[in-house]
């Protein structure tokens, strides 16, 4: 293998310095270089990268490499690495503002549309309307075939509901059966809840883009819909 | 003595062990402390340390009918006296060759290194030497009879 | 996303009048305030599960208590003796490998070997079943255990709760059978 | 103030608090000891063995202990605590509350049939929970008191009143009463020192640790309870899950400590480096199948002290694996196994499984010892350690009151000891006026002289309670010892050492007039002062006693064996009468003190030294070589915290000449040294002639300049290579030469842990470091590289090694088969080295290169040696008396040593150090005369061959060739009677007073004797 | 052509007398023959002239460092114990020393015995000394009237008698297992140096005796001194044994018997032999002085092996090197201690 050589006349780690701008409490520099984070990290070795390595080459400034590499995308941001780092480094969340500096074009394909669609409406790209007539039709077959549950709800848009219920737009584009246990558990419970025609996805890949906007944008949405309902708490399927 | 040892089945062995007074008298005195049990056959004798411990000594024991001898001292390191034990290690080391080499059983004279802090392993050498001796009978080599 | 709403709520200081929880402590809760009757008795073959801890919930989200909710809730629901601990687990877990938008940005060969740690995992436990409470979780650990060869069941809480609910005094009759 | 109170309040009875109470006791001032827990000994008793020397920690640590609690000026209060001090400086007001102990210390004889007795088992804190201890107990079998204590918490009886009660009933000696309760004392000191410790950290905050959560991960103390021979598996070394012997043992550093994350403590813990190897070391030898696989996983190896990199080294040789990883999370594995994964340096994952792993957990202040603080009006740092200053290492922010150990940052045992005797100079140093104003003496009346009589012996044969007799027939053994040659007297007594048979004994002595005694009891080791005071009490020479140890060492190890241990005691009793025969008086040996001190080198350490003398009215001869006060330190720009050097130099240096009790002689040097302790004579090269109590050697050491060779760097060469202390210099200067600069790399190890020196220079990492801020903080953007091998910013320091880092300050590591390259390109400097992490070369362009060089002993310190007959470490640093529990003494009597000539070391441990051997030279200077060893070696001219053997073998120099006669010659007042000389001696011209060749074969002889 | 040995007594006394006539030493310490054959006598030439008595042949056995030290004090003016040292140089004595003699001064000059400074050594590389008993042996105890020596023959003649002997079967055996033939101090040498000699089995003896059973071995150690007399010729002819009160006639203590009891010859020899462990040279004075043929030396040549396996070091090879029972390493060996050892047994 070629050795690498680096000739540092002096350090330019422009992505370093911008991230520390964003993130005050990223502390990269306090790195040790122990490894604690790469024997702990499964994404260890993809791209022949590891945590430590990506730390080291920002504190030294080789910026080009940490653009490029995408080893950004094969950490999943899991933040296992700072829950045992000696000094508390996120490289989640560094690898969070690296997402975001690389061109919107440049990023995977499939991630930033499912983001784009969410700032739309929702990750999948149905139409709202789809949704509720999903949602009655699942529930129109339960009340038919299962006698017991022949009172089973799944509200949408109810006004004043305790709880209002945030979809992962997965079950009913996908498997909308699976939708079902949840709506009788809540029924078994005695729980007054409601769906929203709008905004009712929670799956939001703006998260993982590295778009603070977007992200904010989806979540800002989704607050505003359920206090308009005023519902008093907001749970999601997770 | 040699046939009234072997008439007796439970022969006891007398064994004089000289302490290094630091270390291995208070080793013995903490298996005490801590009663471990060892056969009756010790006869203790404490000097300050093992380095105060002559081959002349060690002959005199035999000489006077000493069954085995039993030098302990401090581990090499631990010498309250700085070097005692190391000088003592010496001695011990070619006198103990010499004195097989002429035909001492081995298993007659005994050395070891006990601390204040083992009780158990000062347990464990006093049986360990009674054992040995009791193997070989009674001493008959060097054996001044008076 | 739980941790995409309870972080950006936080991060970006988004005013809200609601509060935000997780529907896996509202089921412990339920189930010790009694309001959800639960019975294992369903699971007489004694099938064995286990559970993922998912990252953007525990470690990043509530913490010890919700994985440890998430636990009570399960050996609740499959009987506390089926019941077989992971390790590392609750906030320490391993991420399956399907976080951070991995599962769509594309690089499944990276994504398969990050999930090989999660493999590993589950499939030391024996279990008959993996429960995971995150979509993000729930399509990797199906992947990984299919792409593996893994034995397992990758499934949700909510369809073993159902399993498990009793309504009128009498088992697992809130399931379609 | 007025004349102050001539005691002192120590709280703690660790090593620490014994060693300050020791010293103060010893030179003059009354000293109460708090200590919290039944017995004192402290962490250091819990310890198996000690590094460097491997040395057993109990049996270093108990002579101490016995000393302390025997000590007539010290006042032992266990299982007590401080409420509060109200006061100043010469004269506090202390309340402090002793908790019941239930069992009465004047009547326990520490037989142990309570324990054996007691129905309640609970966990053993002092094995960390790992073993069993009953509800009554010994804190462990050596402590002091030697006395057993209830656990209010467990006991059944206190619980509930009527139920159990078995102890009382069992008490041979009556010693137990269930109605004791909480004392308060009230106590007026002048001084107070502050010795609490630390507590070790609990790694069940770390969940990745595994801690709490698989049996076989256990905490490094956990571990050194595992190790000890009086331990929860006696010593054989088993892991908890299944009581085998583990082959394959993993260590994991840093748990606890250098973790701003979950453990919040930023600072290095200083001794976990070292303890770990040792473990290792340890747990190789000692393990019974003899192949232990040791795998110690770190990030920095932090072997920066005395002996320390040795020891490395040699450990490595031994084939203990050395990891630079560190390990996330510890995973389960079959059979109690543990497995982990790691990534080596190149980042490739590894996986390893391991019967066994240690967590090295770090050092912390136990949060009660915070509130105590608090209490007090102690200011804490922001790690929770007193606060202290590197120009005041032992105050605290209450002016008054001091600190030592572990308390004010975590430290090894050396660096305790040292601060516990620099915290007693400081009380020493207010309270002088009132030296021994407070203190007990103990008087006797003149003795009998027995030269002429012939020997009349008094046998006394105790029954122990029941503990001898219950065993050996006691009345057969004192009707023997009536049919023994010479004895006229013979006596069973239930208690011998109980106050009444004591004073009856005295009476005996006289009534009978005996001449010579014996007491078959329990074990010398304890009673034998006891017995020779009543000798004394009696008006008879002590050293005409003998103890027969028919307990200890017969009916307590015999139970099963009444005839053959009646037997065995009645030989024990005639080995002691034929002994005691032989005995003859002896002189209570001492020598008179010339109350005046020597130091030399006038250095920081020679200045702090001679001043902490002076200002206790004790005359100094202060002589230095260089014609200037100041020494070594005259070169360094600040501290680690940032207090400037110079100025506070100036000031000692000033204090120093302003005071009267101190005549300096400027470039001068010592030639000629005879005499000893008490009584040294020197003649200086200006021809003076010096008459001392004491001396203190302070002779510094220099900084190694690599002129040429592998570790050259361009160095002389390039005018951009500097030292350290160049660098210094132009800091002093404030060179506006440093301003604007774009890049800088420092090297570090300069010299240092290579073959021809392999030691750790110890302040380089640090120093290096906080230049390199300075620099940045000049020249915020500027590039600065340090080049490193491990980075040993221990303790504290550990925070400036973040701060440079989270200034931007890179560091790269080098290894010896990879040391950075240095060249010139058009004379600017050109530096290649290997970043290991990222696999890359990276070439430097610096505008400074700063070389972290070696400190470095100076050449002339081994004549200097000679003169005091003081040893030196083959790396050419003088060898203090013990590493451990001495480390300013020096082997000879009476002379100290302090600062860089014992080994490298940062201005505080530096002032540290020399206000130790201040308070050790103390302990000579404040008495007018100093005991010497009665049991001294004799020579018999007639017999001497003057072959000298006996002079190779003394440890003392006690032994030396009569310069006219060409005969061996013992001088008393060193000779400390081992008796080496003795046995290397062929032609029995040496012999030992009372432990002669005769003696002992007489001895021998009657143990052999039929009868 | 003259033998070896004769170019060395020419050359020797050469030397001798010109140390004498010039000065340098007040006496020359050498060998001269007497009337008995195979027996050499210590001399001492005191004037030039008595330089032509030295004679240096194979029957030089015993250890001439034995005569140093009271040869040269003899050469002190008289003074009481504790009078000061005299002041100025004192006379020096010249010496005939080999390899085994001269090792034997160096431990004698470390052992305060003697000063390097006061004696001439002329060494000369020993090619080993005649064992008389062999002689004797090879010529079934004849009478011998005179023995002519060649460099590597002996002619021996007797009534009745002539035999040619081969000289090196007749060596003693030390010399035959002497693996340092050349003086390791010296001021001047006769001859060359001829290098430590390569010797595979040194010793043979004392391992044949190593390798018998315990109870074979107090046989064959009983048996080799019972004939002891006690007359203690072994002791005086060593140059180690120089106290003033040996431990034999010393009462206070009295650490063996003064009678010829087993036990107490026993405690006798091993006290001899312990005495001079890491000190004897092996030079042979004490089995050449025995008028009884005890092999005494087999005890102190295990000394000396023991004291090599274990310390790696010889006696008296430099003044520099310490004795080695006055003298330890930290990691010195220490198997034979039980605590040590039982560290290996167990499992």
């Amino acid at each position: 293998m070629q050795e690498k050589h680096i000739d540092l006349e002096k350090i330019r780690a422009a992505v370093k310095q911008k991230i520390e701008k964003a993130v005050p409490e990223a502390n990269i520099n306090y790195c040790l270089t122990c490894g604690l984070c790469a024997s702990g990290c499964p994404a260890t070795g993809l791209e022949n990268m590891d945590p430590r390595k990506f730390l080291r080459l920002l504190v030294l400034g080789q910026d080009k490499e940490i653009l490029e590499t995408d080893w950004i995308y094969a950490c999943t941001m899991c933040q296992r690495c700072r829950y045992a780092c000696p000094m508390a480094i996120d490289v989640g969340r560094i690898v969070y503002e690296i997402r975001g500096m690389r061109p919107r074009e440049e990023r995977p394909k499939n991630l930033q549309r499912s983001c784009d669609l969410q700032r739309k409406n929702n990750s999948t790209g149905i139409p709202n309307e789809d949704f509720v007539w999903v949602v009655g039709d699942v529930l129109e077959e339960v009340r038919e075939n299962e006698p017991q549950w022949k009172d089973l709800t799944a509200p949408i848009d109810k006004k004043g509901a305790e709880y209002y219920l945030n979809q992962n737009a997965k079950e009913p584009t996908v498997e909308p059966e699976e939708m079902v246990p949840l709506w009788k558990i809540l029924h078994a419970a005695g729980i007054d809840w409601t769906y929203s025609s709008e905004w009712w996805d929670g799956a939001n890949y703006c998260l993982f883009t590295g778009d603070p906007e977007d992200w904010e944008y989806t979540v800002r949405k989704q607050a505003e819909v359920v206090d308009s309902l005023g519902c008093r708490y907001y749970i999601n399927t997770e | 003595m040699n046939d009234k040892a072997k008439n007796q089945k439970d022969w006891e062995p007398k064994i004089i062990a000289f302490l290094c007074n630091w270390c291995s008298y208070a080793g013995a005195d903490l298996a005490g402390v801590s009663r471990y049990q060892y056969p009756p056959s010790l006869r203790i004798v404490r000097v300050p340390c093992s380095g105060r411990v002559s081959a002349n000594m060690i002959l005199d024991a035999l000489r006077s009918g000493a069954d085995g001898v039993l030098v302990s001292g401090c581990h090499p390191g631990d010498c309250h006296y700085i070097s005692g034990n190391y000088y003592a290690r010496r001695r011990f080391a070619v006198l103990k060759n010499f004195l097989e080499f002429i035909g001492i059983e081995p298993g007659r004279v005994n050395f070891s290194w006990i601390s204040a802090s083992e009780g158990e392993q000062f347990a464990e050498v006093a049986k360990e030497v009674t054992s040995r001796v009791k193997k070989l009978g009674p001493a008959r080599h060097l054996v001044k009879e008076f | 996303m739980f941790y995409a709403t309870l972080e950006g709520l936080r991060r970006f200081k988004i005013p809200h009048k609601f509060e935000f929880v997780s529907i896996i402590s509202l089921y412990a809760q339920w189930i010790r305030e009694g309001r959800l009757n639960v019975d294992s008795s369903w699971n007489s073959d004694g099938l064995k599960f286990t559970v993922q801890d998912p990252c953007k919930l525990v470690r990043q989200g509530l913490g010890d208590a919700v994985a440890e909710d998430l636990r009570y809730v399960i050996k609740k629901v499959a009987g506390e003796e089926n019941f077989i601990d992971v390790w590392p687990r609750l906030s320490n877990n391993y991420c399956c490998g399907g976080g951070g938008g991995a599962l769509q940005a594309g690089f499944v060969e990276n994504r398969r070997k990050y999930g090989k740690l999660k493999f590993d995992q589950l499939a030391a436990t024996g279990a008959d079943v993996v429960i995971t409470p995150c979509h993000n979780c729930h399509t990797q650990v199906l992947d990984i255990c299919d792409f593996y060869g893994g034995k397992w069941k990758t499934t949700h809480l909510w369809n073993w709760l159902e399993k498990a609910l009793i309504i009128d005094g009498s088992a697992g009759r809130a399931g379609k059978d | 103030m007025s004349t102050p109170k001539g005691s002192v309040l120590i709280v703690g009875g660790g090593i620490a608090g014994v060693q300050a109470a020791l010293d103060l006791a010893d030179s003059g001032f009354y000293v109460h000891l708090v200590e919290k827990s039944s017995a004192i000994g402290g962490s250091m008793s819990q310890l198996d063995k000690t590094f460097p020397t491997n040395d057993c920690s109990a049996c270093i640590l108990s002579p101490k202990l016995v000393e302390c609690g025997r000590h007539l000026n010290i006042n032992l209060l266990t299982l007590s605590e401080v409420l509060s001090i109200e006061g100043e400086p010469g004269s506090f007001r202390v309340k402090v509350r002793e908790n019941p102990r239930y069992v009465d210390v004047d009547k326990c004889i520490a037989c142990g049939s309570c324990a054996e007795k007691c129905p309640k088992k609970v966990p053993n804190e002092f094995d960390l929970g790992l073993g069993k201890r009953k509800a009554i107990y010994l804190r462990y079998p050596q402590a002091v008191p030697l006395k057993y204590a209830i656990d209010p918490e467990h006991c059944i009886y206190l619980k509930k009143p009527g139920r159990c009660g078995f102890c009382e009933k069992v008490c041979p000696a009556d010693a137990i009463n269930f109605k004791d309760t909480a004392r308060e004392h009230d106590l007026h000191v002048g001084s107070v020192i502050l010795a609490l410790g630390f507590r070790p950290f609990d790694p069940s905050r770390l969940d990745f640790t595994g801690y709490g959560q698989f049996k076989n991960v256990v905490t490094s103390m956990e571990f050194e309870r595992l190790l000890s021979p009086s331990g929860p598996c006696l010593g054989h070394m088993e892991r908890p899950s299944d009581h085998q012997e583990p082959r394959k043992i993993a260590w994991l550093q840093c748990i606890g400590s250098r973790d701003i994350n979950k453990a919040c403590h930023g600072y290095c813990s200083s001794v976990c480096c070292m303890y770990a190897i040792k473990q290792a070391v340890i747990a190789k030898e000692h393990s019974e199948s003899g192949d232990v696989d040791a795998t110690i996983f770190f990030m920095d190896m932090r072997t920066h002290g005395k002996g320390f990199e040795a020891y490395y080294n040699r450990a490595r040789d031994e084939g203990i694996d050395f990891k630079r990883a560190r390990v996330h999370t510890i995973l389960p594995a079959a059979n109690d196994n543990l497995k982990v994964r790691f990534a080596g340096e190149d980042g490739k994952i590894a996986e390893d499984e391991f019967d066994l792993v240690v967590l090295s957990v770090g050092l912390e202040t136990d949060p009660q010892v915070m509130r105590l603080a608090h209490e007090l009006g102690i200011e804490l740092d922001s790690d929770s350690f007193a606060a202290t200053s590197c120009f005041r290492p032992v105050e605290t922010s209450r002016k008054g009151i001091f600190v030592c150990g572990a308390l004010a940052e975590p430290k090894d045992i050396p660096q305790s000891v040292m601060e516990a005797s620099a915290a007693a100079l400081e009380a020493e140093r207010i309270l002088h006026p009132a030296r021994w104003t407070e203190t007990r003496k103990k008087e006797f009346p003149p003795e009998r002289d027995v030269h002429a009589e012939p020997p009349r012996i008094g046998v006394f044969v105790c029954s122990c309670g029941i503990n001898i007799a219950s065993v050996v027939d006691v009345q057969a053994v004192t009707d023997y010892a009536w049919t023994l040659p010479g004895v006229v007297f013979a006596q069973n007594n239930l208690f011998t050492c109980s106050q009444d048979t004591i004073n009856q004994m005295a009476e005996i002595i006289k009534r009978e007039r005996l001449n010579r005694v014996v007491v078959a009891s329990c074990t010398p080791r304890t009673h034998e002062p006891l017995f020779q005071e009543t000798l004394r009490e009696a008006g008879i020479n002590k050293f005409l006693f003998e103890m027969a140890n028919i307990r200890d060492q017969d009916s307590w190890v015999h139970q099963d064996e009444p005839d053959a241990a009646t037997l065995k005691a009645k030989d024990l009793v005639r080995m002691a009468v034929a002994k005691v025969r032989g005995d003859e008086p002896l002189p209570y040996n001492s020598v008179p003190v010339t109350k005046s001190a020597l130091v030399i080198g006038a250095g920081v350490a020679g200045l702090t030294a001679a001043l902490s003398l002076a200002d206790q009215g004790f005359p100094v001869t202060l002589v230095e070589r260089k014609d200037r006060l100041g020494g070594h330190a005259r070169k360094f720009f600040r501290t680690w915290q940032g207090q400037e050097v110079q100025s506070y130099l100036q000031e000692l240096a000033g204090m120093v000449e302003a005071n009267a009790n101190i005549d300096v002689h400027l470039g001068t040097t010592v030639e000629d040294v005879s005499g000893s302790v008490g009584q040294f004579r020197t003649m200086l090269s200006d021809g003076t002639e010096v008459k001392h109590g004491a001396a203190i050697v302070a002779v510094g050491a220099e900084s190694f300049k690599p002129r040429q060779g592998r570790w050259n760097y361009l160095y002389g060469k390039n005018p951009n290579v500097h030292t350290l202390l160049e660098l210094d210099q132009r800091f002093i200067k404030d060179d506006p030469g440093l301003k604007g600069l774009n890049q800088a790399v420092f090297i570090h190890c300069v010299g240092s842990r290579v073959p021809e020196r392999p030691y750790c220079s110890r302040v380089c990492c640090t120093h290096a470091i906080d230049q390199a801020i300075h620099l940045k903080e000049m020249n915020p953007d500027m590039d600065i590289f340090m080049l490193y091998r491990d980075i040993r910013t221990y303790g504290k320091r550990e925070h400036l090694y973040q701060k440079a880092r989270s200034l931007g300050i890179v560091f790269i590591r080098y290894d010896l088969d990879n040391l950075p390259r240095v060249s010139e390109t058009s004379g600017r400097l050109v530096v290649e080295v290997k970043d290991p992490i990222i696999d890359a070369e990276v070439t430097l362009h610096p505008d400074l290169l700063i070389l972290a060089s070696a400190v470095r002993p100076r050449d002339d310190v081994g004549e200097l040696s000679k003169l005091f007959k003081c040893a030196m470490t083959s790396d050419g640093f003088l060898l203090e008396a013990h590493m451990k529990l001495r480390p300013v003494d020096f082997a000879t009597d009476g002379v100290y040593l302090a600062g860089l000539c014992h080994y490298p070391k940062p201005v505080e441990e530096t002032i540290a150090q020399a206000k130790a051997a201040a308070s050790r030279a103390g302990l000579v200077l404040s008495r007018d005369a100093v005991p010497a060893e009665s049991i001294t070696a004799v020579v018999n001219a007639q017999k001497c061959t003057g072959c000298s053997v006996c002079t190779k073998v003394c440890a003392y120099h006690a032994v030396n060739m009569d310069a006219n006669s060409q005969k061996a010659v013992v001088d008393t007042g060193l000779c400390k009677g081992c008796g080496a000389c003795v046995a290397g001696c062929r032609s029995d011209a040496i012999t030992l007073k009372n432990l002669g060749n005769e003696q002992i074969m007489a001895a021998v002889e009657a143990a052999m004797e039929d009868f | 052509m003259p033998t070896k040995n004769e170019s060395i007594t020419q050359e020797l006394r050469q030397k001798a007398r010109h140390l004498l006539e010039s000065g340098q030493v007040a006496a020359f310490l050498g060998y001269t023959s007497g009337s008995v054959p195979m027996v050499m006598k210590p001399f001492v030439a005191r004037k030039p002239e008595d330089a032509e008595r030295l004679e240096w042949n194979s029957f030089c056995v015993l250890n001439l460092a034995n005569y140093l030290p009271p040869l040269l004090r003899s050469f002190e003016p008289p003074r009481r114990p504790n009078d000061p040292p005299p002041e100025g140089p004192l006379p020096k004595v010249g010496v005939a020393a080999t390899g085994c003699w001269s090792r034997n001064m160096v431990v004698q000059v470390q052992e305060n015995q003697m000063e390097r400074e006061r004696v001439v050594i002329i060494g000369i590389s020993s090619r080993g000394m005649v064992d008389r008993k062999k002689v004797l042996n090879a010529v079934n105890h004849a009478e011998i009237t005179s023995v002519k020596e060649e460099d590597n023959s002996l002619l021996v003649k007797g009534p009745g008698l002539e035999e040619e002997i081969n000289r090196w079967d007749v060596i003693r055996d030390n010399c035959q297992t002497c693996v340092h033939p050349d003086p390791v101090i010296f001021d001047e040498m006769i001859g060359q140096l001829q290098g430590d000699r390569d010797i595979q089995d040194r010793f043979r003896q004392v391992e044949e005796i190593e390798n018998l059973s315990a109870q074979d071995r107090w046989q064959w150690f009983t048996s080799e001194i019972d004939s002891c007399i006690r007359c203690y010729a072994c002791r005086n002819a060593c140059p180690l044994c120089y106290c003033p009160t040996c431990f034999v006639d010393d009462s206070r203590p009295q650490w063996v018997g003064k009678s010829r009891e087993p036990v107490d010859t026993a405690i006798f020899h091993i006290l001899r032999a312990y005495h001079c462990a890491g000190r004897c040279t092996d030079c042979g004075s004490c089995e050449s002085a025995c008028p009884m043929g005890i092999r005494m030396r087999i005890l102190t040549k295990k000394l000396q092996k023991d004291v090599l396996d274990l310390y790696g070091t010889e006696a008296g090879m430099s003044i520099q090197q310490p004795l080695p029972l006055s003298t330890y390493k930290m990691d010195d060996p220490q198997d034979f201690v039980l605590t040590e050892s039982f560290k290996g047994e167990k499992k």
